[in-house]
């Protein structure tokens, strides 16, 4: 059992070097580009271009692709299916059996699935390259709120456990006779003694897991300093604004795009 | 250092009190043991000198309770947090989540009371050291056995440096391999008397070992207190729902079979039961 | 009760626990269990000791059918596990896991109390009395209207011990019985355990705590990586510092002392204790 | 001010990642019971349904921006809107009073699911062409084979699940809260609303 619910890959690559903000402004751009491109192939070469090497640089590419593969598939083969066949009143470009692969509904899905896969591996490479913790640091070294960065934290590492205690409880009201295994009704019923034992126990926990907090001085005011450092340089910093920059201009362009014609008009 | 004046106290909704004219003094650096059945008030007295009774839990508490000099009711957790320790008995509950390293999980506390980086690692690796962890500093908190999450749970109290240490029987839900790490590690610090340690046990053996006083609980009330020789094997620790060592009960069923020892008191260790029995 | 004689429960039919040749091995590639063979005979009462990790809870896993044998066999009567839904085991063996909050759902301690035997169909007039008796012989019979969770950790515990036994199995499973109790709730623990072997039900149990096994168990057997490492009388395994020393379980409070004071037999109770040394005076 | 403090006491804090491992626990015990039903909000309701909308929506939206930036399922990332209004809804509920009641709870459950469908179809619209990937598509087609436009066919396709989904969650929490002890209830900001 992995002790952390989470794809990231230590590695000593570049990628992994930089800021976690640098990451994080990479990744938005990426996003940007994925959501914003006007056109139907532009955001393919995003992820052929700008991705793909990231994510070669971090070291990580095969796992990285793969799991790029998992997520995106289905939903590209489905999104090739119901907008390629059933467009309604599309042009017939193939006609298979009773349908037709109309030529609108194949290039909406072109466009959706590199929207899709764009999207999806942005936050893929994020997740592969870069520490939760050291992202939750930077960010809250910039203001954002401790209590959220300890919710996100916290949330990681206890998944794996509460999988686990799901799995006990299914096995302990099996051995009291709780049949899982059945028609969908036998099933259906089993559902409420599988939950209320994980809603109710987890709740009296809470109360343990709140004090441990106190005794650290969690809710304790003022600054407070951090074991783990990051480094920074002066270019990265460049490079953010850069990007930040980059996003709006796509954004704009994208905004002309939609509003020139009617302008024109 | 601890000093509890007429303490009563009722959980919320609660018809009876957890603890009842509890009038207690406990000086600096003493090592003492409270020992009592389930349900005796053992935990409620840790998490009053604590502060999470009244703050916590509410309820309604009445007396005095001075901790390190700290009044403790007229005080707040964020203050009394670093003042008291506290470690109770579920490993896995203690374990913030919020980092990822047992390094990183000991050094939370401190990052929370905002102490300089070098200072702070200095701490860290001293107390990594003590606790025996430094072969586990990397090692995901969470990948842990219960003995050893159970000695990072008392590292990341410690290295905050408490002058009173309270410890709700931290053994209870570890194997027995378990429960010896820990309690080598109580040893250890029973042994500095950098601290006041105030400790809940259920283990009578361990308790004869190490600690300088032990107090009885009974239904909220403190009906023994004395050192462990005498208390441990009085004849009125069963009628408390405790049940004396196999040592002491050995020794007192050979004596009523008409076994004369060279020694008069009962034994409550091993060594002192082999002694008794040479 | 009147309709005894008509429906022999499962609880009075002899049910032999066979375990042959089984191993197991866990998706991850842990080899849990390698070739473990034993067999337990109805009435017995047997203690698995062992470091965490050796084996205790996937071999107990087996008996009802949580863990089906990768190689090998294990029946119970003539019930073989994999041929059956753990559903349908729970009527012959009784699990009681370690931690009551994994299953506690009911909103009072009666009505948990009687989940089991919901579930297995007992009719509504065995099902009360089988409830009460339960809840009688943990000493709740007070608290049966209590919410389960107004109850102290170790009396939740002892709650689930009693929804099991309410199952009137003929084997009875226990993980750690005496985890977080005090004296008085081991005491109580083996008292019941007294009372399950007296009926002529088994009782296996997985435990770390040596001076109750020592106490109320007639068989043990010592597991390590997999494999059991002795099995025989407890009064005999108990006591042999080879076998218990290579899996890091200390020795009965009473043999330790015994064994310091090189005394030739060393006894597993007070009153033998007593015996012993009185006698050699 | 006063009271969104109280609603975000330690308690509820610690709560919240609690509440977002049990929704992808519930999430993945539904699948090994081959339940077609999704229940991976359970949690986000009951700390809407105990401490109020604001807490609700930040467990929404985190379950799915930690599900999903943990790279498990980016697909749930861009969700992080639906699980937000999934408990901002429950919560306004709960202020009401509506899960005092069993049948009110089900109402309630089914027009957040209503709402969870309008959020979540321009979603999949942009973002996934209107699909989901799972077999629920089916209906999307159908509703495009009629002549139907994408962002209608993708909220057809909600509507088909979410509020029957939402009603059983609704329902399920209603009968968690009036299984807690109330001195469990009684550590939470609101629970004078739902007892």
């Amino acid at each position: 059992m992995s002790t952390s619910f989470s794809l990231y890959i230590p590695r000593e690559s570049g990628m992994h070097r930089l800021h976690p903000l640098t990451k994080l402004a990479l990744v938005a751009f990426c996003l940007v580009l994925g959501l914003f491109l006007p056109g139907v192939w532009l955001t393919y070469l995003v992820f052929l271009l700008i991705i793909v090497p990231l994510a070669a640089w971090a070291g990580v590419l095969p796992p990285f692709l793969r799991a790029a593969f998992k997520t995106a598939l289905p939903v590209v083969i489905s999104v090739f299916l119901v907008q390629g066949l059933f467009w309604p009143g599309g042009t017939p470009i193939l006609h298979l059996g009773p349908l037709s692969l109309k030529q609108e509904g194949l290039q909406f899905a072109i466009r959706s699935a590199g929207r899709f896969i764009t999207v999806v591996s942005s936050f893929l490479l994020l997740t592969f390259t870069t520490r939760p913790d050291g992202l939750m640091l930077a960010l809250s070294q910039r203001g954002f709120p401790n209590s959220i960065a300890y919710i996100m934290l916290a949330t990681m590492q206890i998944v794996p456990r509460f999988q686990a205690k799901a799995n006990t409880i299914l096995d302990a009201q099996r051995s009291r006779g709780l049949e899982t295994e059945g028609n969908l009704l036998v099933r259906l019923r089993a559902l409420l003694p599988l939950v209320q034992p994980l809603l109710l126990g987890s709740i009296v926990d809470i109360e343990e897991r709140a004090i441990a907090l106190e005794v650290r001085a969690f809710g304790r005011q003022g600054p407070k300093t951090s074991l783990l450092v990051l480094r920074d340089t002066p270019a990265q910093r460049v490079l953010r604004w850069l990007l930040l920059l980059g996003m709006l201009a796509v954004i704009g362009w994208r905004l002309y795009l939609a509003i020139a014609p009617r302008l024109a008009a | 250092m601890i000093r509890l004046r007429d303490v009563t106290y009722f959980y919320p909704r609660a018809t009876t009190p957890a603890l009842a004219d509890v009038t207690l003094e406990i000086p600096a650096g003493q090592f003492c043991a409270v020992i009592g059945a389930n349900g005796a008030g053992k935990s409620t007295l840790c998490y009053t000198l604590a502060g999470f009774v009244p703050h916590f839990y509410r309820g309604k508490l009445s007396g005095g309770v001075e901790v390190a000099g700290v009044d403790v009711p007229a005080s707040s957790l964020a203050k009394l947090a670093g003042h008291v320790g506290l470690v109770f008995a579920n490993p896995f509950n203690q374990i913030t989540g919020a980092r990822f390293s047992v390094r990183e999980e000991i050094a939370f506390g401190l990052e929370n009371m905002g102490v300089p980086l070098d200072e702070m690692e200095a701490r860290v690796e001293d107390i990594l050291g003590f606790a025996g962890l430094r072969d586990l500093a990397e090692r995901s908190p969470f990948a842990l056995s219960g003995g050893q999450q159970q000695r990072l749970a008392i590292a990341s109290v410690l290295v905050m440096r408490p002058p009173v240490i309270v410890l709700d029987e931290p053994t209870s839900q570890l194997d027995p391999i378990g429960s010896k790490e820990v309690f080598a590690v109580l040893r250890d610090l029973a042994a500095t008397d950098a601290a006041t340690v105030v400790l809940a046990e259920q283990k009578l053996e361990w308790v004869a070992v190490f600690a300088d006083r032990v107090l009885v609980l009974h239904e909220g009330r403190i009906v023994a207190d004395g050192l462990p020789g005498d208390v441990l094997a009085s004849a009125d620790l069963t009628q408390y729902g405790l049940q004396p060592t196999r040592y002491t009960q050995v020794a007192r069923a050979a004596q009523a079979a008409g076994f004369r020892a060279d020694r008069h008191d009962l034994p409550v260790t091993l060594e002192e039961a082999v002694e008794f029995f040479r | 009760m009147k309709d005894d004689g008509q429906r022999p429960t499962e609880a009075r039919a002899p049910m032999p626990i066979v375990v042959e040749d089984v191993s197991f091995t866990y998706p991850s590639g842990t080899h849990a269990l390698r070739g473990v063979s034993l067999r337990v005979s109805p009435g017995e009462a047997v203690a698995i000791v062992g470091e965490n990790g050796a084996g205790k809870t996937t071999l107990v896993k087996h008996l009802n059918g949580l863990l089906k044998p990768g190689t090998g066999r294990v029946t119970i009567g003539d019930w073989d596990t994999r041929e059956h839904t753990v559903a349908k085991m729970a009527a012959r063996v009784g699990y009681v896991f370690q931690n009551p909050d994994d299953q506690i759902v009911e909103r009072t301690v009666g009505d948990e109390v009687a989940f089991g035997p919901r579930r297995l169909g007992q009719p509504a007039a065995e099902q009360q009395a089988n409830v009460a008796a339960a809840l009688a012989t943990v000493g709740l019979t007070e608290a049966a209207k209590t919410h389960p969770y107004d109850l102290t950790a170790p009396q939740r515990k002892l709650v689930t011990l009693a929804s099991v036994l309410a199952m009137r199995t003929p084997i009875v499973i226990f993980d750690e019985p005496t985890m977080g109790q005090d004296a008085r709730g081991v005491a109580l623990i083996g008292d019941i355990v007294d009372r399950l072997k007296a009926e002529g039900r088994t009782v296996l149990t997985i435990t770390h705590d040596i001076d109750f096994c020592a106490a109320h168990f007639g068989r043990a057997i010592v597991m390590a990586d997999g494999q059991v490492l002795a099995d025989g009388p407890a009064a005999d395994v108990l006591t042999r510092a080879d076998v218990l020393a290579t899996t890091n379980v200390e020795p009965p409070q009473l043999v330790r002392l015994a064994q310091a004071l090189r005394l030739k037999r060393a006894p597993l109770t007070v009153e033998e204790f007593v015996a012993e040394v009185v006698g050699s005076e | 001010m006063e009271r969104l403090r109280r609603d975000f006491s330690t308690i509820t804090l610690v709560m919240i990642p609690v509440a977002i491992a049990i929704n992808i626990a519930i999430g993945q015990l539904v699948y090994t019971l081959k339940v077609p039903l999704y229940l991976d909000s359970i949690g986000t309701i009951f700390v809407a349904a105990v401490a109020g909308p604001f807490a609700g929506m930040l467990t929404g939206a985190l379950t799915n921006l930690v599900w999903g930036l943990s790279g498990i399922n980016s697909f749930y990332t861009a969700f992080w809107i639906t699980g937000a209004i999934i408990g901002l809804v429950a919560g306004l509920f709960s202020r009401f009073g509506w899960f005092k009641v069993w049948w009110r709870a089900i109402i309630a459950g089914v027009i957040t699911g209503l709402i969870a469908a309008m959020v979540s179809a321009p979603i999949l619209t942009y973002v996934n062409g209107g699909v989901t990937g799972s077999g629920t598509d089916v209906i999307t087609a159908v509703f495009r084979n009629a002549g139907l436009g994408i962002l209608p066919s993708a909220f057809a396709q909600g509507v088909s699940s979410d509020p029957l989904d939402k009603a059983i969650s609704f329902f399920i929490v209603w009968g968690v809260i009036r299984a807690l002890p109330l001195r469990f209830l009684d550590r939470f900001s609101r629970a004078e609303d739902i007892r």
